[in-house]
């Protein structure tokens, strides 16, 4: 899909309005996982407002957001950055066209550790 | 209805707001910037001053087309006069459309007094669009004792 | 039956060049109730304004109608050629024949018939006016300034320099407001105290000026020169007249645990307590909540103390009233709650303040004596995190900010910052921001200096959470310019919360009738031209309740408002604009749908009584409109349903006679 | 439900706390009912009428009634409690002066929609499991469907809650009603402007001017109408041409605009039978749609969205441009 119509289908599925970003970079500074991401919050917001898309697709940046709400909560202009990342991402998955994980496969990949919540989010985040 | 012996010619009457839409209007003048002898200008206060009587009033005495003229929303001289006028000719002009009058005889304009070039623009096309309905029949007919 | 001339003017060629001048004056001249029609080649010169003078007077006019120019431009010079003849100006109509025919109307014939039909409506409405007499109202020579900020001093004193005597109201014990608790003031440094403090003792010792401190407005009646005011003078339990200021009961007070006001909370002060030294008036005040004579009746040790016998623990709140002409609103600001922001440990840890709380701990009569102390443990802090737009630019329907930008935390985070590592350059400054916002004489450069000169470490990006751990703040933020995420151990963070307007202006903006904006700001009449006045006529504005804004610009503010004032209070009487709306009070049925459209609060009910058919009487009430307040924009009179709210000068049935010429 | 009435308006009489009673008076046939004014228990027995037939709004009428000396006892049904709610908002009747007892309202009948049934002669109307059963001077009974014979501002009922009252005769409050009352409206919008125009012209060319649309209507109690002044510049008692009724439709439903409760009085006095209720709620829906939802009299509200307005409105051309089909 080309570029443009990418983001336009980020920007629908996101939701909110990038425009409203005043660049002040407090998303990216209250985000936890800021160190392991190569793209971060704020990049998120202003390269979708860009249409500068395809690196966003083709990072890791996507799997290591923890979607643990902190960008949308402080963020002064209610900009969402969250559903910015969780929109990518999704326009990840549907590129892919599959579902990157099956329920036969769980077992084998689960200890006695594991949560059930993420055995839930798991199957949100990587299933269609 | 009287019988006109010249062709006809569209009547346009144009209430302007005194502050800015009646300045506007002097400065198209000033500008000298054309627009059809066809519009009247009556100069009140303020928009919101404008009643739909007048309006009515204007088509029931043969005019085709009422314009009104005000400042912009948020620049009213008295503040918030054009944001009461806007929601009196919104619903004033809905009604007239209800029931069943040509569309775009009636019309608001926001004109400051620094928007000559846009005042001619906006009698011009207005005038066009008039010229484009015709005579205005349609009011005096509403109700017509003969059907 | 009026008696018309119609003066048809040539304007040179302006006119004449595209409209029969000729055959416009005799086609008027043959409407009914015309006696008189001329033309001529300068209608506005002293021979044409003869010509007019002239045949009001021979031909005993009762009416002219001037076909000429923009009545934008020459309507009172045509007014006054009238009056000087012994004709209301008034009834002088113009007619528009130059900019909306001749100079946009190149055919003859088309131009001369819409003069003519133009000539005609002027004609037509002239034959329903009536003379207008302007209506007059005495102006009560004296000020009411409401905040003893330095807007409403600097305010007062113009106002009192002047020659007029002023009142200044003050809801707290002493005038001074916010500029009392600052520090150094930017771009030149000076300190607050020592620019403020001679202009609030110029203030207490000026002739023109009473100080009403610790007094709040109560209601407020009345219009433009004629308000009577109702003010709560708040109990101080001290005698203001017999108290000298001597300070030996706020030393001998056993209550000690009352938190003091003026260093923002930093700090404790007595139960009675004077809130610094140079306040005016220089009175002890008792905190009620705080005193165990008032809670208990139980102490009475300032009583005992006070050798000139000023404590009256029986005093109680007084209300005065007084007339006024003009009323400033000067209510000033406050900072935002920072309870909402909880990502920057405001209140998890003393060592976060806000900056106006920075200026007390720097300050020399402050909480810690001058010397740079952090709250919590009393020692000197070597990393500082300034942290700007909080609660600034937030969006609209945010709870937690405002979404103004407040104007003056850029500037006064670079003077903390300048400061601090001016006094301490063993002190790492960080201040991180969005934008560094500096436009002013000499701001820039001043912000320049704190980045050049200091090593001010000004970071791109906006902190995400501050953590107090071990004694320290664990700052995380981001830097936008090199794409990281920083962690700095501070020592102390220093927020620099949003202005909001004074909780106290919005109860004020409704007894005084003047408008107010989404945030609470003060509306000016014309944004742009008349900023210093409220759309209600006598109300004017000064300091950050109408904006946010900085010293300087609130002291031309003062001085532009002040300057206001007086151009009123300097006249004797005002004259009104006669077009103004008036109801018949006949018609009207008291129905109060005009008074929700003023904008003035220019409509009063009154109960009248009414005989009625059947000869019994009735009481109804009806709208009643005071002229000095109309400003004439007539939105009451399409709003009323019965047509009693006319205009004077655009009556319903002139507009309709105007209406009825041009569609003939 | 009509002797309840009798008798607490007795009471009332009795214990002072009124002095006189605002109802509805028996005629000489069972749907011939006018509102009047009681004075004694005597002629509360003798004509107070409460039936089928009693839906005249008395709310206007206590505009006059509150103004006298003593205390009125007013019964309102819904519909008029909104009416009487809104002329409090306007400060037009003194709510001092009124005794308020709320009654609840079923619906009430339309004697043309029966007689149309091929009834007539009727004697008695009551209810039975939502049915009405008519009887007649042959003393038949018909049971008719409640529906097929409202007046049109019952079929649309908005609200059986009673928004103002100092008692309710049943003791417990109605609720408001989920109604179509908007359908028709946008009936007439979704047709070409042409047919628009022809309904409107056949509907209002019936008009006679008789103003009884503007004498029954609550809103339309100005101490002088504005077609009655002679310096409105509009006075027309005597119509000039044909237009005049035309402006006095436009203007009557936009001088009542934002204060009209929608009581549907003015189409139910018509003797012409012209829909004019259509052109009160056009400026109800329209004002809904463009400024939010607003019921006036519902309320103690005083601006209503004519004396309102918002930074941000639609500007006027929103009329010309805005969806639906026919536009």
């Amino acid at each position: 899909m080309e570029q443009q119509n990418m983001r336009e289908e980020i920007l629908f599925t996101a939701n909110a309005d990038p425009k409203k970003c005043m660049k002040c970079g407090k998303c990216s500074g209250a985000c936890p996982n800021y160190d392991k991401m190569e793209y971060h919050p704020h990049q998120f917001v202003s390269m979708v407002q860009e249409g500068n898309v395809e690196p966003l697709l083709e990072s890791e940046s996507l799997y290591l957001c923890l979607t643990c709400m902190v960008c949308v909560e402080r963020c002064p202009r209610n900009v969402q950055p969250a559903r910015f990342i969780e929109a990518v991402r999704l326009a990840k998955i549907r590129q892919q066209g599959e579902n990157r994980l099956k329920p036969q496969d769980v077992p084998e990949l689960i200890d006695e550790d594991t949560p059930q919540q993420l055995l839930v989010s798991a199957f949100r985040k990587y299933t269609k | 209805m009287q019988v006109r012996n010249e062709p006809w010619k569209p009547l346009i009457v144009a209430f302007c707001c005194n502050w800015c839409s009646y300045a506007g209007a002097d400065l198209a003048g000033t500008n000298r910037l054309n627009y059809p002898a066809d519009v009247k200008i009556i100069r009140v206060p303020c928009s919101c001053r404008v009643n739909p009587l007048f309006i009515l009033r204007a088509f029931q005495r043969g005019a085709d087309g009422v314009i009104v003229c005000g400042c912009h929303p948020g620049d009213c001289h008295y503040t918030s006069g054009n944001y009461y006028a806007r929601r009196r000719m919104t619903l004033l002009f809905s009604m007239l459309d209800y029931l069943g009058i040509e569309k775009g005889r009636t019309r608001v304009e926001w004109v400051s007094a620094a928007e000559g070039q846009k005042f001619a623009e906006t009698m011009n096309s207005f005038v066009e669009t008039i010229v484009s309905l015709g005579e205005n029949k349609r009011l005096e007919d509403l109700r017509c004792k003969t059907e | 039956m009026q008696r018309i001339g119609v003066f048809v003017c040539w304007c040179g060629s302006n006119i004449a060049g595209t409209v029969d001048v000729k055959k416009v004056a005799q086609t008027l001249g043959r409407e009914p109730g015309v006696v008189f029609s001329a033309d001529y080649q300068y209608m506005c010169s002293q021979s044409g304004q003869d010509l007019i003078k002239d045949s009001i007077k021979q031909y005993k006019l009762t009416g002219a109608v001037i076909c000429s120019c923009s009545p934008r431009m020459h309507e009172n010079t045509f007014r006054k050629a009238a009056a000087a003849a012994g004709l209301n100006p008034y009834m002088v109509e113009i007619a528009n024949i130059r900019e909306q025919v001749s100079w946009i109307h190149k055919d003859m014939a088309a131009g001369t018939e819409k003069a003519i039909i133009l000539g005609r409506a002027a004609i037509a409405k002239v034959h329903l006016n009536a003379p207008l007499i302007a209506g007059e109202s005495p102006v009560t020579k004296r000020a009411l300034v409401i905040g003893g900020g330095i807007a409403g001093i600097q305010t007062a004193l113009d106002i009192a320099d002047a020659g007029f005597p002023v009142d200044i109201v003050e809801k707290s014990p002493t005038i001074g407001g916010k500029m009392a608790q600052l520090d150094k003031t930017f771009p030149t440094l000076d300190c607050a105290a020592c620019i403020l403090t001679p202009k609030m003792v110029e203030a207490a010792q000026h002739e023109n000026v009473r100080i009403l401190a610790y007094s709040e407005v109560a209601e407020v009646k009345g219009f433009v020169g004629n308000f009577t005011v109702k003010i709560r003078r708040k109990a101080r339990y001290v005698k203001e007249d017999v108290c000298t200021g001597c300070g030996l009961c706020t030393e001998k007070c056993p209550q000690k645990k009352a938190p003091d006001e003026f260093n923002l909370g930093l700090s404790n002060r007595r139960a009675i307590y004077i809130p610094f030294a140079q306040a005016v008036p220089k009175v002890a005040t008792i905190d009620p909540d705080y005193c165990m004579m008032l809670k208990t009746g139980k102490c009475g040790v300032c009583s005992k103390v006070c050798g000139v016998k000023a404590i009256d623990y029986t005093q109680k709140d007084e209300f005065i009233e007084e007339n006024y002409g003009a009323i400033v609103a000067a209510t000033g600001f406050e900072p935002i709650g920072l309870d909402k922001f909880d990502e920057f440990a405001y209140s998890l840890s003393p060592d976060v303040v806000t900056s106006l709380e920075y200026e007390r701990l720097m300050n020399a009569a402050g909480p810690t004596g001058g010397t740079l102390l952090r709250p919590s443990d009393l020692k000197h802090p070597h990393t500082i995190v300034f942290v700007q737009c909080v609660g600034s630019r937030c969006d609209e329907k945010s709870e937690k900010g405002v979404p103004y930008c407040s104007k003056v935390c850029c500037m006064y985070t670079a003077k903390h910052a300048m400061l601090t590592r001016e006094k301490y350059p063993d002190t790492e400054v960080y201040v991180f921001y969005i934008d560094v916002r500096t436009p002013g004489k000499n701001f820039d450069e001043f912000y320049r200096r704190a980045v050049e000169q200091y090593d001010v470490h000004y970071i791109k990006g906006m902190v995400g959470k501050v953590v107090p751990e071990n004694g320290k703040l664990k700052v995380q933020a981001s830097d936008l310019l090199e794409n990281r995420q920083l962690h700095i151990d501070a020592d102390m963070v220093v927020l620099a919360a949003a202005i909001e307007p004074d909780k106290s202006a919005r109860p004020l903006a409704t007894m005084l009738t003047a408008s107010m904006d989404t945030n609470d700001f003060f509306t000016e009449a014309h944004p742009k031209l008349r900023p210093v006045e409220s759309p209600t006529a006598g109300v004017f504005l000064a300091g950050m309740c109408q904006g946010p804004k900085d010293i300087p610009e609130t002291v031309s503010q003062a001085s532009a408002c002040a300057a206001k004032v007086i151009g009123l209070l300097n006249k004797d009487r005002l004259v009104g604009n006669p077009c103004v709306a008036h109801s018949d009070e006949l018609m009207c049925n008291g129905c109060s749908q005009c008074a929700n459209v003023c904008p003035y609060g220019a409509i009063t009910y009154a109960d009248k009584e009414f005989r009625m058919p059947d000869r019994t009487t009735a009481v109804r009430r009806v709208a009643q409109v005071n002229p000095a307040v109309c400003q004439g924009c007539g939105a009451c009179t399409v709003t009323c349903p019965s047509g009693a709210m006319d205009l004077f000068g655009f009556s319903n049935n002139q507009i309709m006679a105007e209406v009825d010429a041009i569609c003939k | 439900m009509q002797d309840r009435m009798i008798a607490r308006a007795k009471e009332l009489l009795e214990n002072g706390t009124v002095d006189r009673v605002m109802g509805w008076k028996k005629g000489e046939f069972i749907y011939d009912v006018t509102p009047a004014v009681f004075y004694t228990a005597d002629e509360l027995e003798k004509d107070f009428v409460m039936n089928a037939f009693t839906a005249a709004n008395v709310s206007k009428y206590l505009i006059a009634e509150t103004k006298k000396p003593g205390r009125i006892l007013a019964f309102l049904k819904p519909c008029d409690s909104y009416s009487f709610r809104q002329l409090m908002n306007e400060h037009r009747v003194d709510r001092d002066n009124v005794y308020i007892v709320g009654i609840p309202s079923w619906g009430k009948a339309d004697m043309e929609k029966i007689r149309a049934l091929g009834i007539t002669g009727i004697t008695d109307i009551t209810e039975k499991d939502g049915d009405l059963l008519v009887t007649t001077v042959m003393r038949e009974t018909h049971a008719v469907k409640k529906y097929d014979v409202y007046l049109e501002k019952c079929k649309n009922c908005k609200s059986k809650r009673i928004v103002v009252y100092d008692e309710l005769l049943d003791g417990e409050n109605g609720e408001d009603v989920p109604n179509n009352r908007f359908d028709e409206v946008a009936k007439i919008e979704a047709m070409p402007p042409d047919e628009r125009f022809a309904f409107w012209r056949g509907e209002l060319s019936r008009c006679i001017r008789c103003n009884a649309c503007r004498n029954v209507c609550p809103a339309c109690s100005c101490e002088k109408c504005v077609f009655d002044n002679p310096k409105s510049g509009v006075e027309n008692k005597a119509p000039a041409d044909d237009f005049e009724e035309n402006l006095f439709h436009i203007i009557r439903a936009y001088h009542v605009a934002g204060r009209c409760t929608d009581c549907g009085e003015c189409s139910r006095v018509c003797p012409q039978h012209i829909p004019l209720h259509l052109l009160n709620r056009k400026f109800i829906k329209d004002m809904n749609e463009l400024y939010g939802d607003y019921q006036a009299g519902e309320t103690e509200q005083v601006r209503h969205p004519v004396t309102n307005y918002r930074d941000d409105d639609a500007e006027p051309g929103i009329v010309y441009t805005r969806g639906g089909s026919g536009r």
